[in-house]
C-alpha cells in the first residue's frame, strides 16, 4: 500500500547475488543458513541479512524485492498478508498462500517440517487432569493463566477463543515477549502460568517434558517451513531450494534447534553439519 | 561460558555493527548541539523553548522511536540510518543543555579581557569560549557517549544488528553467557569510547592536565567531569 | 500522517479507558513501579553518595562504577535477570534500579561536594557534631543536586519502565509491544505519547518540589564577595544535574 | 590563658605545618599570628579549638590540657570566625547568630533575642536580621560572623583572616570595630592575619611567623618595629623596603609625612607623645605589655 | 590626551552609572580614578576602548572623536589589564603576550619573540614561559597581564584594580615594578582602584568619585591630602578617622610615627625635605603637577 511507511522504493541490488534473510529467530536462522549454504554449493553468491527482526519489520522489504529468498511458515504468513484467511490443513493453507502472496513473490514446495503455534501444558498438569487435545482442557478445575506474546490475546486462536470455542474459563493473560522461548517455558514450569503458547519445533517441550496439546480442529493454523522467493530465484536456485525442503523433516528441525539451544552451536556449524550429513553438499 | 570462547568472530562483528551505528551517533549529535546550545545560551528567549522541546525529547521511549521515526524522515525501518537518526536525537536531547551550560560557564572575566584586548565576537566565540567551555563539553560528550553505546543495544529489537542482537538471541536460546558477553562488550566499548574521548580532551586542552600550583584550579568542573567518568 | 489520526483515534476511544486494560490502570501501574524503583534506588544511592561526599572516600571507585553501570544496556540485563528468576516485576525491577542508581548517585555527591569547605570547616568550629553537620548544613545545601539527580533518575525510569511489559502484564509499555506485534500504530503512538506526558508531569512536580526544598539563601541575593564561592558553584549545579541525565533507557 | 607546649603538628601528607612551638597568650589580650602563606597561622589556630590535633607537644586552656576534652564541647565555648565569615547560607542572619546556643539548648525564642543584641554589639542594623547571608554586603557578613564567635560569650575568640576579603575602607572599619568590642568585652583574641599592618594595629602580643612554623619573633608591635631581631623580621615589617621609614616634607599646607617608597602616609599633626587624646590609647598598644585591653580608655573615639 | 566631554551612561536597566563626566587625562602621565564600589569606575575606563559607549557626551583620544573609531580596531591599540589578570587560561603565558600583535597579523615567530622580550620588562623570568596562567602565582600573573597590555606597545595604558587580588606584600612589589615601568616607558596611564593608599602612590593625577559616577575631587595627591575639598573627599582618604593624622612618639628606640588610631606608620628618618635621596622622586610625585613621570630619577630605588 502506498500509505505504508514501511515500504520503501525497490531499488534491489541487482547482479547474480541472491540475498537470503532470516527472522530475529534462532531456529529460522538455522534455516535460512541452510538454504544459504545449498545455494552457495550449486555456485550461487549469497548475501545473508539475517535477525532482520520480526515479520513487520521485513515483510516490506521482502514485498519491495529486496530480499530474494526467506524461510517462512505457510499459516503466519498467510495470516500476515490476509486477515480474513480461512486456513485448515497443511495443503489447503499452503495453496490459499500461494494466491495471497503478490505477484512478483511466489512460494517454492513446503517442507514437512512445520513449526506452528501450539497450546502447551507440564507433563504433571496434562496427567494431573488427564489432558489430550485443547477441548480437554474444560476439566481443569483450577484458574488458568495464559502467556505468551502480547499479539496472542487478540489472535482467533487466543484466549478469547479458547473460552468461546471450547468454554474453557482462563484466568488470565501474561504477555511474555520471547515468542515461546526459554521465559515462558520457564513461566510454565515454575507454575506462574498453566498454558503456553510454544512452537512445536521448540526444543523445549522434550526436554522440560512439556506436552504440547493436539488440535484436531485446526485451531491453529498449520506452519510448515517454505521459502518465500523473489523473481530472481531461476529454476536451479529453485531445485536446490525445494532438495532442501523436500529433506527437511519435522524432527530434523527439532534435532536442528536442540542442537542450537542446548548444545549452543552456531547456525553455520549446525547448517553444515546437517547438509553434509543429508549429502546435500 | 565457553560460549564465548567458541563466538568470538560473532561477538566482534556485532561490536563493528555497534560502531557503525553509535560513533556517527556521538559525533552528529555534538555537531548539532553546538549551535543550539549556543543559541540556548546567547538569547534568554530561546533558553526556555529550546531546553523545554529537549527534555521532552528525552523524554520519548526509545522503541517508539525507533519505529516511528522512518514515518517521519522516510527511512527504511531496517536501515542502519533510522537508529542513527534516533540515538542523534537523544544525543542532541542531552548535549543541547551541556552545550549551553558548558558557555555559561565561561569565566566573565575572561570574556572581558578578550573583547578588551580586541577579539572580535566571532573569534572570541572561537578561540575562547569554545575552548574553554571545552571541559565541560567533554563530561557531557562522555555521557552521551555512554549512553549511546548503551541505548544503541535497542536496535536489535527491530532487527538492526548490535551487541544487542545478542541479547535477543541469547534470551531465544536461553544461553545466558551469550547475554552476558553482549552486556560485557557493551560495557567495555562504553568504556573504551570514554577512554578515547578523555585522551582527545587530553590532547585538545592541555591546559586543563596540570593544575595550578597549589591551587585546585575549578574543583567544580573536576567534580563534574569526574561524576561521568 | 494517517498515523496521527489512528493515534488520536486510539487515545480518544473510550473502550481504552476502563477495564484491567485500561488507560487508567496501566497509567497507575506505571507511576507506581516508577516510584517504588526510584524509591529502592534512592535508598541505595543517596546514602552511599552522601557518605562519599562526607567523607571524601571512595569516590574513585563510585565514579568509576557509576560509570560503568551507566553502560550496562537495560535490555540485556532485563533479560539476563529474567532468565534467572523468570516472568513477572522482580527482573524489571533490578534492570531499572541500576538503570536510576548512577544519576542519584552522582546528584547525591556531587551535591554534597558542591559545598563550599568553608561552610563545613565553620560550622564543625562552631561545634556541630558530624551528624549535624550532616543534617543541618550538608543536607540542605546539597539537596537542589540531589533532586536534580532524582528527577533525571525519574525520566529515564519513566521512560524506560515500558520494559516491564516485555515480561509482565505492566504499565504503559503493555500499549507499545501489543501495538508493535499486532501493527496498531495508533495503539504504540498512543502508549508512548501518555509516557511523554506522564514524564511531563514528574518534570513540572520535580521542578516545583526543587523550588520548594532549594534553601532561599543559596538563590536569594546579590552577587557578592562570599556569594563567590555559591554563586561559581551555581552553573556547576546546574550542569551536574544534566550530567546525571544520561538518558540510557534501553529498552 | 592559652598555652602552647613544644607543638609540633605534621599532616600526613609530610608536611611540617608546626615545628616545636612554645608559646603563652595572656587572657583578655590580643595575640596576632602573622606570617606568609603557609607559615602555619591556621594551624595553630585551629589547634586552639581541636579542629586540629597536634602531633606531639599539648596545649593548655587556663590550665587544663584540651587534649583531654570533648572536642565538639570543647568549640561550642570558642568563638570562631574565619575569612568569607563561613556563614550557613541558608539560614537567615538572626539563625546564623543563634546557632552555636540552640545547639547548646538555648530555647528558640531566647536564642533569637540575644542574638538580635548581638547584631547591635557589633553595630549592624536589626533590620538585616531576616535577610540571607548573601544577601549582605562583605563587610556586613564579616560582623554576622563576629556576632555568632560572641554567641555564646566565650572567653576565647579565634579569628582567621576575618578582615581577609573585604576592601581596605571595610576593613579598616572593621578593625576599629574590633578594637572597640575588644576594649568593651576583653576576650582573649587570638587573630590571624598575613597583613602586618593589621597585627600591629590590633595585636597587643605579635607573633611573626616564618614558613614551616617556625617562630621568627614574639613581641610587642612597638618592639618589633623597633628592634627587628633579624633580616627575616626586617624584610616582614617592611622597614627593609623603606616602608617605615618616614621622613617629613613641607608643602605649604603642612608637614606631609613620607616614606622612602614615595607614599604618602598622612600629614603631621602633633609632635609629643601626649599631644593628642589617642595617644592614651596609643601608648599603652605600643608600650611593652600595656594595662589590660578592657581597662583602656575609650575616649580617642 | 584623553578628554572626557560631558560624558553620561546610563545603563539600560536604567542605573545612572556616570553623569556628566569631563575630565583631560594629560598624556604620559598616570590618572588615578578612585572610589568606593559601583562609583562608577569601571565604566569610566571602558568608555576609553568601547567596551561601553556613553550614553551622551564624547570622547577623544588626541583630538579624534573615538565614537568614530571601529571598536575593535580601536582596541587592539589600547593595552587594558585587569583584576585577576584576565589571562586565557588556555593559552601559555608566551601566547597569551603574543595574542594581540598575533590577531593584528604579526607572525607568530616574531610575536614570540617580542613577547619573550616584554617579559624581561615586566620582571619574570623567561622559563615562565611555557606555563599556563594557573601554574603561575597571582602576583606573576598580574605581571603577564600587563606585559600583554604592553605587546602592542600601546600609548594608552588601561588598569582596573590590576594588583586588587594580589596580597599585600607582592602588591607593594608590584606597584613599585609599574613605577619604575612608566620611569621607563612614560604611557598614558588610566588606573583604577579603590585603595586609596594606591592612588597616591600611583597617581599624578587622582579622581576621586562618588557613587552615581560624580566626581568629588580631581588633583595631586598631595593637593587632595593636604586640602580635602570636602566632607566625603576627607573620610574617603581617611583623614577625618585619623588615619592621616600623624603624630611622633619617642619610645627611647627613636621616634616612631603613630596615627590617631594607634596604628604604627613607621620609624623617623628624617626631617627634612631633601633629608635623603628618596626625597626627589617622592617631591616630584606629591608636587603639584612635577615633571613626566618618565624624568624623575630613577635612584631612589
Ligand atoms: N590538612 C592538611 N594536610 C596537609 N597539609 C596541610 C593541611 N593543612 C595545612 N597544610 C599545610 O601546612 C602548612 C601550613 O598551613 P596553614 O594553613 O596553617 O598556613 P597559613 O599560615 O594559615 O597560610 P595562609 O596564610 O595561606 O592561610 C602549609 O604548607 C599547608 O600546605
Ligand atoms: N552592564 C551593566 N548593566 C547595568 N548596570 C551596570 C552595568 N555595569 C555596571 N552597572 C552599574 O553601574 C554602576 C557603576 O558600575 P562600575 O562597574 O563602573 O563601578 P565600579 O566603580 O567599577 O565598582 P567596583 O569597585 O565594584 O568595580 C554600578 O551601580 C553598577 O551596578
Ligand atoms: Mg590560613
Ligand atoms: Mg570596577
Amino acid at each position: 500500500a502506498s500509505g505504508d511507511p514501511l515500504a520503501e522504493p525497490s531499488s534491489s541490488a541487482g547482479g547474480s547475488t541472491i540475498v537470503v534473510g532470516s527472522q530475529a529467530y534462532y531456529s529460522n536462522e538455522i534455516i535460512a543458513e541452510i538454504y544459504s549454504q545449498a545455494l552457495e554449493a550449486g555456485g550461487f553468491t549469497v548475501d545473508r541479512q539475517f535477525q532482520i527482526g520480526q515479520r513487520e519489520v521485513y515483510l516490506p522489504d521482502i514485498e519491495a524485492g529486496k530480499i530474494d529468498v526467506f524461510p517462512e511458515y505457510t499459516g503466519s504468513l498467510l495470516q500476515a498478508l490476509d486477515k480474513a484467511a480461512v486456513g485448515g490443513t497443511s495443503d489447503a493453507t499452503y495453496a490459499e498462500l500461494q494466491t495471497a502472496l503478490p505477484d512478483d513473490l511466489r512460494v517454492l514446495d513446503q517442507a514437512d517440517a512445520s513449526d506452528q503455534n501450539s497450546w502447551t501444558v507440564t507433563a504433571d498438569f496434562a496427567s494431573k487432569y488427564d489432558l489430550t487435545d485443547i477441548a480437554s482442557l474444560t476439566n481443569v478445575t483450577e484458574p488458568i493463566t495464559v502467556g505468551g506474546n502480547s499479539e496472542l490475546e487478540t489472535r482467533p486462536y487466543g484466549p478469547t477463543a479458547l473460552k468461546d470455542k471450547y468454554g474453557i474459563s482462563i484466568a488470565g493473560f501474561v504477555p511474555v515477549e520471547d515468542s515461546g522461548g526459554p521465559l515462558t517455558v520457564k513461566a510454565l514450569v515454575d507454575g506462574d502460568i498453566q498454558l503456553a503458547n510454544i512452537y512445536t519445533a521448540d526444543p523445549n517441550i522434550k526436554t522440560n517434558n512439556l506436552v504440547a496439546l493436539s488440535d484436531p480442529d485446526g485451531l491453529f493454523f498449520p506452519d510448515n517451513v517454505v521459502p518465500v522467493v523473489s523473481q530472481k530465484i531461476d529454476d536451479s536456485a529453485a531445485a536446490i531450494l525445494n532438495k532442501v525442503s523436500a529433506a527437511l523433516t519435522a524432527d530434523t528441525l527439532v534435532d536442528l534447534n536442540a542442537q542450537s539451544k542446548n548444545d549452543q552451536l552456531s547456525a553455520d556449524k549446525i547448517a553444515t553439519a546437517w547438509l553434509t550429513k543429508a549429502k546435500l553438499i | 561460558m565457553t560460549w564465548i570462547w567458541s563466538n568470538l568472530d560473532l561477538i566482534w562483528d556485532r561490536t563493528f555493527d555497534h560502531l557503525i551505528l553509535s560513533v556517527p551517533s556521538i559525533i552528529l549529535s555534538f555537531l548539532i548541539a553546538l549551535p543550539f546550545g549556543w543559541l540556548a545560551h546567547r538569547y534568554r528567549a530561546s533558553r526556555a523553548v529550546i531546553l523545554t522541546t529537549v527534555g521532552v525529547l528525552y523524554a520519548i521511549p526509545s522503541l517508539p522511536l525507533f519505529i516511528v521515526l522512518p514515518f517521519i524522515v522516510g527511512t527504511s525501518i531496517r536501515s542502519p540510518l533510522n537508529l542513527i537518526i534516533a540515538l542523534t536525537l537523544y544525543g542532541v536531547a542531552l548535549m543541547v543543555r551541556v552545550v549551553a551550560d558548558g558557555l555559561g560557564s565561561v569565566d566573565r572575566d575572561v570574556q572581558q579581557s578578550a573583547t578588551a584586548v580586541g577579539f572580535s565576537g566571532w573569534t572570541s566565540f572561537w578561540q575562547v569560549e569554545l575552548p574553554l567551555a571545552g571541559p565541560v563539553l567533554l563530561a557531557g560528550l562522555r555521557v552521551v557517549a555512554v549512553s549511546t553505546v548503551s541505548l544503541a543495544t535497542v536496535g536489535a529489537v527491530i532487527g538492526a544488528q548490535s551487541l544487542g542482537s545478542l541479547f535477543t538471541d541469547g534470551f531465544q536460546r536461553g544461553i545466558q553467557a551469550e547475554i552476558i558477553a553482549g552486556i560485557l562488550a557493551t560495557v567495555l566499548l562504553a568504556l573504551a569510547l570514554d577512554a578515547v574521548l578523555v585522551l582527545i580532551g587530553r590532547l585538545l586542552m592541555p591546559w586543563t592536565r596540570r593544575s595550578a600550583i597549589g591551587v585546585v584550579a575549578r574543583p567544580g568542573a573536576v567534580a563534574r567531569q569526574e561524576v561521568t567518568t | 500522517m494517517s498515523f496521527l489520526t489512528e493515534t488520536l483515534a486510539w487515545l480518544v476511544d473510550p473502550a481504552n479507558w476502563v477495564g484491567a486494560g485500561g488507560i487508567p490502570t496501566r497509567l497507575a501501574q506505571h507511576l507506581l513501579f516508577t516510584l517504588v524503583t526510584l524509591l529502592v534506588a534512592a535508598l541505595i544511592a543517596v546514602p552511599t553518595g552522601f557518605l562519599i561526599g562526607h567523607t571524601g572516600r571512595g569516590r574513585g571507585l563510585a565514579v568509576a562504577l557509576s560509570g560503568a553501570f551507566r553502560a550496562i544496556p537495560t535490555l540485556g540485563l532485563l533479560t539476563l535477570v529474567a532468565l534467572w528468576v523468570g516472568i513477572g516485576l522482580n527482573a524489571p525491577y533490578v534492570a531499572l534500579t541500576v538503570l536510576a542508581i548512577p544519576p542519584i548517585l552522582a546528584g547525591a555527591y556531587t551535591g554534597f561536594e558542591a559545598i563550599d569547605r568553608k561552610i563545613i570547616d565553620a560550622a564543625r568550629a562552631v561545634g556541630m557534631s558530624e551528624a549535624q553537620i550532616v543534617l543541618k548544613v550538608e543536607l540542605p545545601l546539597g539537596l537542589p543536586l540531589l533532586i536534580g539527580g532524582l528527577r533525571s533518575a525519574t525520566l529515564q525510569v519513566v521512560a524506560t519502565a515500558t520494559l516491564a511489559a516485555y515480561i509482565a502484564n505492566f504499565g504503559l509499555g503493555r500499549y507499545l509491544f501489543e501495538g508493535l506485534r499486532i501493527r496498531d500504530y495508533g495503539e504504540m503512538l498512543g502508549g508512548s505519547i501518555l509516557v511523554i506526558l506522564l514524564a511531563i508531569v514528574l518534570e513540572g512536580v520535580f521542578a516545583l518540589v526543587q523550588k520548594l526544598v532549594v534553601p532561599r539563601g543559596v538563590t536569594a541575593g546579590l552577587p557578592i564577595d562570599i556569594r563567590d564561592g555559591s554563586s561559581r558553584s551555581r552553573p556547576v549545579m546546574e550542569s551536574t544535574i544534566e550530567e546525571g541525565n544520561s538518558h540510557v533507557h534501553s529498552e | 590563658m592559652i598555652e602552647f607546649h613544644s607543638v609540633t603538628k605534621r599532616f600526613p601528607d609530610g608536611t611540617l605545618a608546626v615545628d616545636d612551638f612554645s608559646l603563652v597568650l595572656p587572657s583578655h589580650k590580643t595575640t596576632v599570628l602573622v606570617g606568609t602563606s603557609g607559615s602555619g597561622k591556621t594551624t595553630l589556630l585551629r589547634m586552639i579549638n581541636r579542629m586540629v590535633d597536634p602531633t606531639s607537644g599539648s596545649i593548655e586552656i587556663d590550665g587544663a590540657d584540651i587534649g583531654t576534652l570533648e572536642p565538639v564541647k570543647l568549640r561550642r565555648g570558642i568563638g570562631y570566625v574565619m575569612q568569607n565569615s563561613g556563614l550557613l547560607p541558608h539560614r537567615r542572619v538572626i539563625d546564623n547568630v543563634a546557632t552555636v546556643p540552640m545547639l547548646r539548648g538555648m530555647a528558640k525564642k531566647k536564642a533569637r533575642d540575644e542574638a538580635l543584641a548581638l547584631l547591635d554589639t557589633v553595630g549592624l542594623d536589626r533590620l538585616l536580621a531576616n535577610r540571607y547571608p548573601s544577601q549582605l554586603s562583605g563587610g556586613q557578613q564579616q560582623r554576622v560572623g563576629v556576632a555568632r564567635g560572641l554567641a555564646v560569650n566565650p572567653n576565647i575568640l579565634l579569628m582567621d583572616e576575618p578582615f581577609g576579603a573585604v576592601d581596605p575602607i571595610v576593613r579598616a572599619e572593621l578593625q576599629q570595630e574590633l578594637l572597640r568590642l575588644q576594649r568593651e568585652l576583653g576576650k582573649t583574641v587570638v587573630f590571624v592575619t598575613h597583613d602586618i599592618d593589621e597585627a600591629f594595629l590590633l595585636g597587643d602580643q605579635v607573633v611573626i611567623l616564618r614558613t614551616g612554623g617556625k617562630v621568627a619573633q614574639v613581641g610587642s608591635p612597638a618592639e618589633i618595629l623597633a628592634n627587628p631581631i633579624d633580616e627575616f623580621v626586617a624584610t616582614f615589617v617592611g622597614a627593609d623596603r623603606g616602608k617605615r621609614s618616614l621622613h617629613l616634607e613641607n608643602h605649604g599646607d603642612g608637614d606631609i609625612v613620607v616614606d622612602e617608597t614615595g607614599r604618602l602616609a598622612g600629614v603631621l599633626v602633633g609632635s609629643g607623645p601626649s599631644a593628642s587624646p589617642s595617644t592614651v590609647s596609643s601608648e599603652s598598644k605600643a608600650g611593652p605589655r600595656g594595662p589590660g585591653a578592657s581597662a583602656q580608655g575609650g575616649d580617642s573615639r
